[in-house]
């Protein structure tokens, strides 16, 4: 048992960590490291530059194009990016659909959509949830019917995360109605620019529209499209979820955003305040606490010895953590976070924010944000029943 | 003993809420926020309904009524979390009323209550967060009376205002003077702010003002402790209607085949909501019912009121967005403002942590409403 | 709406004060201001005491020799008794079998068990849980048979909290086994001291023996020991538990206990510590804020205006503060709370109590022992549900 | 980064899991706890495993094994709440090991090792609570060497150890001293505490003493911070256990014609309880790990780790004993004795409110196991 990573693990840490820092443009970094707003262009721009490197997909295995790595370098460079400033790599494509191409798609398949996913050129949107199918993903009601060597498909996706930038989509169907409600399910790929489907943006709390609705009218949409078997997409989607990796606790950015509330409650004169600079204590020791949960993962991932029964806790405490951070961020600044300036929070902006500290400009919208988080990819109630599942038997 | 309203006091509340409900619906409140967060109509219906004269002394043409009259209307104000700050017509009758000169007391006291003068506190400032007794703005004598020099923040509908109360240091010590916004080297900068109501960056550059006290200290925090009852009742009322929208909502979604409502996990997390609703609420009566103590008495009491009101804001608007799901994050649904304005509201007046401090500060051997 | 009682209240809580101090001996009032042991002859002493003066049915009707007492003057009365040191009442007999003997007994019965009840001469127990049939009490399953002209009961009780001082019982008894569960239970009285009554002390974590299994092995109950009509005891108990009053929070004890908090607290050094302060600062607010939760209820009830759903509300948030007032002192006292000295919880012992204060003996012990004050008279989960029930329908 | 644990360490937990299993069943425990609290039999046991011996340098006939080892040993004693401390033993291994002069560690440290000497920290003082830096108790020197004056509180098994670990202020600093129980001007009272173990009050009048270092702060800092350690590995143990006895409760309890494992907020709770112990498991790893860096770190470390391990095992203990009902709260059912032993090790060297003070204190500009 060793808290050290290998020599081997600190040079590969050593390679990332230099690699990013030299191609990580410093605007974005900028604004990742203050909560400004990022745009698609940057997203983009930055998946474009690992895709040259070949690191966009980075958990694929070599016979994909991928880089091979194991489970803790994975961590290593999900952890250097995080704390260089990174923008979070889009998942939808290099994360959770390309996984279940090279599991279950034809050769055919993987030539058509890998490449366009590994370079970043192709941005993918995911489309699960539905307005009656959320907790309840068996339900989802959106129809691909048959006809001829298409499906026409219609219905409606919801909270589909920045789907308005979204070239293609994988989807899950309902091609039958018999048997339990799980095995009519298919897993359809689907060009956005088809003709019938409307994207419509949902506003959020917080001002911003990074979800959407995603209506389908009579789509048509190659068979050719259809991933494995009809009726079979429950299973891959599932195979999906397996494949959601501890990276969902982000304990990395945990870290450089604990790192940025100090420095705000500096700045607002709270980190000499006894009873405030104890929030921050206690919020450290839950990330440290995070942080080694996620290592022990790691290392049974690694080793592939002692299998735990732990991960379902990561999504929990992650997302809790998250919401933590990003409420005492707002907290320290107190009444200073409330202006609501929506152009501060766009990088560069001139303007005199009120109290004069533009770096609280999204404190509040931050909080408001993430109160999406014990929502979102299974709502932590869900998660809590897995988790008393394991248990409890 | 007696936590019963009288019949004048159910009449007023039933009077406000029809004018919430029918005047001032969910469409009405979000093109105000998106015109800038305070509509002069809509403070003028209020001023229609008597609601800005409720608290001014009868001499000065208001209706002479109490905090619990106060706390009532703003309960149902709360429950449809109004953008105008009918707070702050309480704030100025209460201070000008018990600290101003007569002759100030004749001069604005009938213009607050009749609706025709806006006037706020105005005592943010940057360095002092939620303390008090920290001030930075000046005064200097001048031949006709004072000048005064410095900036407040965060001035509720500060650039809607017709006059500011504001804190200045007077030869060291904190006085209370009202400003006229439309006076020279006045100037504001306006904003929306999170909750989707108004407010004001201040700047005094030499502005004329009118001294109301040397005593300035007590005065702020008298005008502090009547926001914090008023911020008590509306944070009541916004509950009130963040649960009920929870538990409307709870009994119509539907997954896994049933609603959500019978899921009993979630159903105890409603149980802790309606805890923390009438604890909030007995605080919030508790609040108002001691604004008329003496000051030691009558701070200790809103400090307490206000951590437990901070306590159940974050934990009922926490809450009803998690229990909502997806829904509870978009704009469109009326329930994401209202844990918004729990939100802001937290903040208003001192925070949980901050009053937290004021009541260990504040403790004494006994405790207990009657000890 | 007003804050103060009236002058006729006031009036009221002086004349109950001075007798209180007067008449309550300082040595009972010394061991409940210290948390030290009471005896029977201290809770039966002081309960005589009471019953002399008229007041140990303190909630009882003129009619039936009580002081007709609003529910303000109860709660005057119970205010004044905790805070002068008083034990409190048991309430088996005056408070808990006395309104349904009033409510449902016969003249006969009333005339019989009454005047024993209000003297404080006989020890009620209360038979209802058993080991089976806890939170789901409508499950019990002692079973008493009708034989002539009595009942032969056998089964078994649990949890009866002080039944080994108890001259009779009151129970829940299973006289049919149709239809629902409820509808084949009746309410019996039973003297204790018949032939097949075993009461077995069941020691308690904190090394006490507060509670009770009382054994029924053919038991014979006269006839005329049933209360009302066989089969409608469900009925019986529950108008019962509607008689439990504001008095379960015990919000009047928790603010004679703050206090104590804040003796420990000083004497331990941690009063001037403002992290351990902070928390004496939290459990005033929650305190203050019952107190008045307990006086809306207390002014609904007197006016009979505005009709309240909050008194579910009193049991859930009285236990967690009995529960959190008791840690505190433990913690304020920390290690030296540990020393496990049963003498030293007695009044008068004379030796070294470890850590040279004896007024921490008794820390631990009570804040294991104020475990159960979240599970008995209907768990905390249960009260959820009630809760839930009225919020959601 | 590796958190396997090696062969040797799975056999050493299946063996003292064994001898918890075999050796030292409930009805032992309570017959030892009624007795006093320590039996010497039981210590013997423990020193035929090794256990004794386990972090003793093997210059002095110990293994020489390291604190991963020792974590492991602990957690399967924690299963079963053993209540002889053997974390003494380890304590006292490192501080001798570390800070003794070369004369002293060949004198003690095999004795140590074969079990036949319990050798305990007696740091604590009435004044101190949980701090390191107040000690009342004084040496002077005497022709011989030196003598002591004072008094120490909760030493473990204080009246059956055979010496002690004592810091005392020598010329106004605070150095470590051994001293033996049979010296003349000591003298012990001994008790039981809360979790039935065994501790003593430790009398000290101008009892002969051997001074170990001068640097007494750093060595006591170093045996409270291997004393932490000890207490989270023990703890992981109980909680476990806990949560296995309570899981079982669960699924066989019936109430409402369901095992009350079938209900949805119960099975939540479990869900947290199992958070809670996974956290503190991570930190009593992370604590363990952390025992051999500098002590700046080291110290802030262990804190961290106690404050974790704090806040779990007052969640479990409570949630356990709730989740049982009535049952969790008698003497005669196990459950109920984890809880009370929970209950006090999160009083052993120093509670959850001072450690979050001591990383409050330590905290930097950066957070994270690597960072």
């Amino acid at each position: 048992m060793d808290l050290a990573f290998t020599p081997e693990e600190q040079d590969f840490r050593a390679e990332v960590r230099e690699w990013v820092r030299s191609h990580l443009p410093s605007e974005i970094a900028h604004k990742v490291h203050n909560a400004l707003r990022l745009t698609r262009e940057d997203m983009q721009g930055w998946a474009k530059i690992l895709g040259k490197k070949g690191w966009l997909g980075y958990g694929w295995p070599q016979e994909f194009g991928g880089p091979g790595w194991n489970a803790v370098q994975k961590h290593l460079f999900e952890e250097e990016c995080a704390l260089a400033g990174a923008p979070r790599i889009v998942p939808f494509g290099p994360v959770m659909v390309a996984p279940v191409i090279m599991a279950f798609g034809t050769p055919e398949q993987q030539e058509r959509f890998l490449p366009g996913i590994a370079s970043g050129e192709v941005w993918w949107s995911q489309g699960y949830s539905e307005p009656g199918a959320g907790s309840d993903l068996a339900s989802l009601k959106t129809r691909a019917e048959r006809v001829g060597d298409k499906y026409i498909v219609n219905g409606q996706k919801t909270w589909t995360t920045l789907g308005q930038h979204g070239d293609w989509m994988f989807n899950l169907v309902r091609t039958s109605s018999e048997g339990k409600p799980q095995t009519g399910i298919s897993f359809l790929l689907l060009d956005m620019k088809s003709p019938g489907v409307t994207v419509r943006p949902i506003k959020l709390l917080d001002g911003e529209c990074e979800v959407n609705e995603v209506f389908f009218d009579n789509v048509e949409v190659p068979a050719d499209q259809l991933i494995g078997e009809e009726n079979k997409g429950w299973t891959y989607a599932k195979h999906l979820l397996a494949h959601e990796r501890t990276n969902i606790a982000d304990v990395n950015r945990a870290k450089r955003e604990l790192e940025r509330l100090k420095r705000i409650a500096r700045t607002e004169g709270v980190w000499d305040d006894l009873r405030f600079r104890d929030q921050i204590a206690l919020l450290e020791v839950d990330i440290v606490a995070l942080e080694m949960l996620v290592l022990r993962v790691l290392s049974a991932e690694k080793s592939g010895k002692n299998p735990l029964d732990i991960a379902g806790l990561l999504k929990i405490r992650g997302s809790e953590i998250q919401q933590r951070y990003t409420e005492l961020m707002m907290l320290a600044a107190g009444p200073f976070s409330l202006p609501f300036v929506q152009e501060a929070m766009d990088a560069g902006w001139q303007g005199d924010f009120p109290g004069g500290v533009v770096a609280n400009a999204p404190l509040a919208a931050s909080y408001f944000n993430m109160r999406k988080t014990t929502i979102y990819g299974g709502s932590n109630e869900v998660q809590r029943n897995i988790v008393a599942q394991t248990v409890l038997g | 003993m007696d936590f019963d309203f009288s019949d004048g006091q159910q009449q007023l509340r039933e009077a406000v809420r029809r004018w919430v409900d029918r005047g001032y619906g969910f469409e009405r409140r979000r093109s105000i926020a998106a015109a800038g967060g305070f509509d002069r109509s809509a403070w003028n219906e209020l001023a229609e309904l008597g609601l800005t004269a409720l608290t001014v002394p009868e001499a000065h043409g208001g209706l002479g009524q109490g905090a619990v009259d106060a706390m009532v209307t703003l309960e149902e104000l709360g429950r449809g979390i109004v953008l105008e700050p009918l707070a702050q017509a309480f704030i100025a009758a209460r201070v000008l009323a018990d600290c101003a000169p007569e002759a100030v007391q004749a001069d604005w006291l009938s213009r607050i209550a009749s609706g025709e003068a806006l006037v706020v506190l105005a005592h943010q400032e940057r360095r002092a967060r939620y303390r008090l007794d920290v001030c930075d703005t000046q005064a200097t004598a001048t031949p006709e009376g004072h000048a005064l020099k410095g900036a407040k923040s965060l001035v509720p509908a500060g650039d809607e205002a017709d006059a500011f109360l504001v804190p200045v240091l007077l030869d060291g010590k904190i006085a209370l003077f009202l400003v006229e916004r439309k006076a020279p080297g006045v100037g504001t900068q306006g904003y929306g702010t999170a909750d989707g109501s108004r407010a004001a960056e201040l700047r005094l550059d030499g502005a004329p003002a009118t001294l109301l006290t040397q005593e300035g200290l007590a005065a702020l925090e008298l005008a502090v402790d009547v926001g914090i009852a008023a911020t008590c009742a509306y944070a009541v009322g916004a509950m009130e209607q963040t649960l009920a929208l929870t538990v409307d909502y709870m009994n119509q979604r539907k997954q896994f085949g049933v609603p959500i409502a019978s899921f009993q996990a979630l159903r105890h997390r409603v149980a802790d909501m309606k805890m923390q609703l009438e604890l909030a609420r007995s605080m919030s009566y508790y609040a108002s019912l001691k604004l008329g103590e003496p000051p030691a008495e009558r701070r200790r009491a809103l400090s307490r009121a206000k951590v437990q009101l901070g306590q159940s804001m974050r934990f009922i608007g926490q809450q009803s967005v998690q229990l909502h799901g997806g829904i509870g994050v978009t704009d469109e649904y009326a329930g994401s403002h209202y844990f918004k304005a729990l939100t802001q509201l937290e903040m208003c007046f001192g925070d949980t942590l901050h009053h937290l401090g004021e009541v260990s500060a504040r403790m004494e051997e006994t405790a207990g409403v009657f000890a």
